[in-house]
């Protein structure tokens, strides 16, 4: 499958294929030098293979075959030291992340020689490479989660999309428009809560992330304030109007919607929290947007009880 | 370039697929590229009238055109597809419906009335859009300051909504006793 | 608006040329509004998964998606596909991926939470590729100072990689997570 030159170039697996570590212009390169002097222009090549100190880090722990959660600080900053003493000969500028990931070697080695005073109410002490090992670990979970994600089937380049042609006859329409909409945009106004419940809910995986991103989308569309109601769409059933409102509530939580209601039982505004600086607050929410040609039907209308 | 198969309904397969993916006709000659020109163009014309002849009883068919092969959506199905994206009839934003159903119930009422219902700013396009479709229009002005327009809805609008007068609107109680029905689901 | 078809063959026959004529995945209610609605979701899905049985063998799959079903060509006819187009497809480096995926599992991120994770500065280029493929975009701003702007991955990235939502990217390998004391230096 990852049959991707791209990713080949870097140094991803060393524990499980040791002996093809990188691929330099087409060549494999069998082995990094072990010893601390790297030719300047190994370390060239060097450069374009890591994406980073942690990723530096992270082949040097790697290579070494050290367990991530129990680093040894003074060898491991020795090494480093050395890589990127040879890489500051070749690319200054480059140099600058590795030189503050050097900083914060040093730094945890040294606290790591200091005596530790037990404190009464701590059962353990902070371990000095605690956030290094953090560091380590969320990188190279979402290193490896870039390489599955690389090798996953992608528009374009692994399937094409069938699109047979159509002889079309055109003709400009108007929106049409019942007594049924008219009383809708009424009960739209007059604000009042329905969940369709005999809906059948098909078996569905729902993130709270995903529906997080859906409804800044939906706030960033609005240009302004929703209506807090008019952000659920009933049609999709519970389970999903349900995530829907924790994804509401984890955003106010990260401050990144603002959520008001002038008082008691008057209607709940929602808006973006970038919205602040707006010169009224409550805006034009539908300048720009006169016809919609709405994805779904049933556009959410109904506000939720939830 | 990818390998010519020594199976001929392998052949077949990447020339449908080809076929399928592709919205321009393709000559024989653009197919045989994907093979290194290693097929025939003979070969190749053989495939596509067999190809030509399974796709016979489905709802695409495969086309000789001047410029090349390439499916076509059977005439008879355009009508459907037309009625899908992206020729999907407009709907109006719920700014203009509720904007609307204010003017109707409500009238004559000026903007501002509009946006003490509604809570927000009425933007121009979307009393615009209401009076281009030539269902609403200025009626008056309010004698108060700035003499703003007042709006009401026109006979089209009853026309287009097949109704006679404006009493034959959906009465408001009625809505509020759906809604509570509905509520009391 | 056409006609319901009486006969459910027809039906599905109309499924698979709207389908196989889109240029975007079709719903699930898209594909219903056809018929004036006049067609219960059930019988389209099952209708849908029966289209997806019949092309089982066949150089294209019927495939359900974020925004709804879409036909496309299987992965190993890519390669015959790509020689027919003179256009390369596009292929990202490590920082582009490794951007993607933080963005992904993490949304919605900022470009200092991308750097954070990352441990070097993500350069302007590798979120405008994604942003162009429109795959990432903008859904707000982070309420701290500078409200850096905070990235989402779209539904375009889910149908383009034929996923139907984030719960079905490859997961996460699992890391030890406890952290063993050690003094040795």
């Amino acid at each position: 499958m990852s049959d991707t030159p791209v990713l080949d170039t870097a140094p991803l697996q060393e524990t499980a294929a040791p002996d093809a570590l990188a691929r330099i212009y087409g060549q494999p390169l069998e082995q990094l030098p072990l010893d601390l002097y790297i030719p300047p222009d190994a370390m060239a090549v060097m450069l374009d293979a890591f994406e980073g100190p942690l990723d530096l880090l992270l082949y040097l722990i790697r290579k070494a075959n050290i367990n991530v959660l129990d680093i040894p600080m003074a060898p491991l900053t020795v090494q480093y030291l050395e890589y990127v003493e040879a890489m500051r000969s070749q690319n200054l500028e480059l140099a600058a992340d590795y030189l503050v990931m050097a900083a914060m070697l040093i730094e945890i080695k040294s606290r790591m020689l200091l005596p530790r005073a037990k404190q009464a109410d701590e059962e353990e002490v902070d371990d000095p490479r605690a956030e290094l090992v953090r560091r380590l670990i969320e990188y190279e979970q979402m290193k490896l989660a870039a390489v599955a994600l690389n090798e996953h089937p992608q528009a374009e380049r692994d399937f094409h999309w069938v699109e047979t042609w159509v002889e079309k006859s055109g003709g400009q329409r108007y929106p049409d428009v019942s007594l049924d909409d008219l009383q809708q945009a009424w009960k739209a106004i007059l604000r009042q809560a329905q969940l369709h419940t005999s809906h059948k809910v098909q078996r569905e995986e729902l993130s709270v992330r995903e529906h997080m991103g859906l409804i800044l989308r939906q706030l960033k569309e609005a240009e302004g304030f929703v209506e807090f109601g008019a952000m659920f769409d009933p049609e999709l059933g519970a389970p999903s109007v349900v995530v829907h409102f924790l994804a509401m509530l984890e955003l106010a939580r990260e401050r990144l919607i603002r959520i008001t209601q002038a008082d008691a039982f008057m209607p709940i505004y929602v808006r973006l929290a970038i919205a602040d600086d707006a010169e009224t607050p409550l805006s034009d929410e539908e300048a720009g947007q006169i016809i919609e040609v709405p994805a779904e039907e049933g556009e959410g209308d109904a506000p939720v009880t939830v | 370039m990818p390998r010519l198969p020594s199976n001929p309904a392998e052949i077949k397969r990447i020339l449908e697929a080809a076929l399928l993916a592709t919205q321009e006709p393709l000559s024989v000659s653009e197919l045989r590229h994907m093979f290194d020109d290693e097929l025939a163009a003979d070969t190749v014309r053989k495939l596509l009238d067999e190809l030509r002849e399974e796709w016979q009883e489905r709802p695409v068919e495969l086309l000789q055109m001047a410029t090349g092969w390439r499916f076509r959506t059977r005439p008879e199905y355009a009508p459907y597809i037309e009625a899908l994206n992206p020729e999907k009839p407009p709907r109006y934003s719920r700014a203009v419906m509720e904007t609307l159903a204010i003017i109707a119930y409500r009238q004559p009422v000026t903007r501002g009335d509009i946006e003490d219902i509604r809570g927000v700013t009425v933007a121009t396009q979307v009393v615009k859009a209401l009076e281009e479709r030539g269902w609403v229009d200025v009626v008056g002005y309010r004698d108060t300051p700035g003499r703003p327009a007042l709006f009401a809805t026109t006979k089209k609008f009853l026309d287009d909504l097949g109704l006679r007068s404006l009493s034959e609107l959906p009465p408001l109680e009625q809505i509020n006793q759906t809604l509570e029905l509905n509520d009391a689901l």
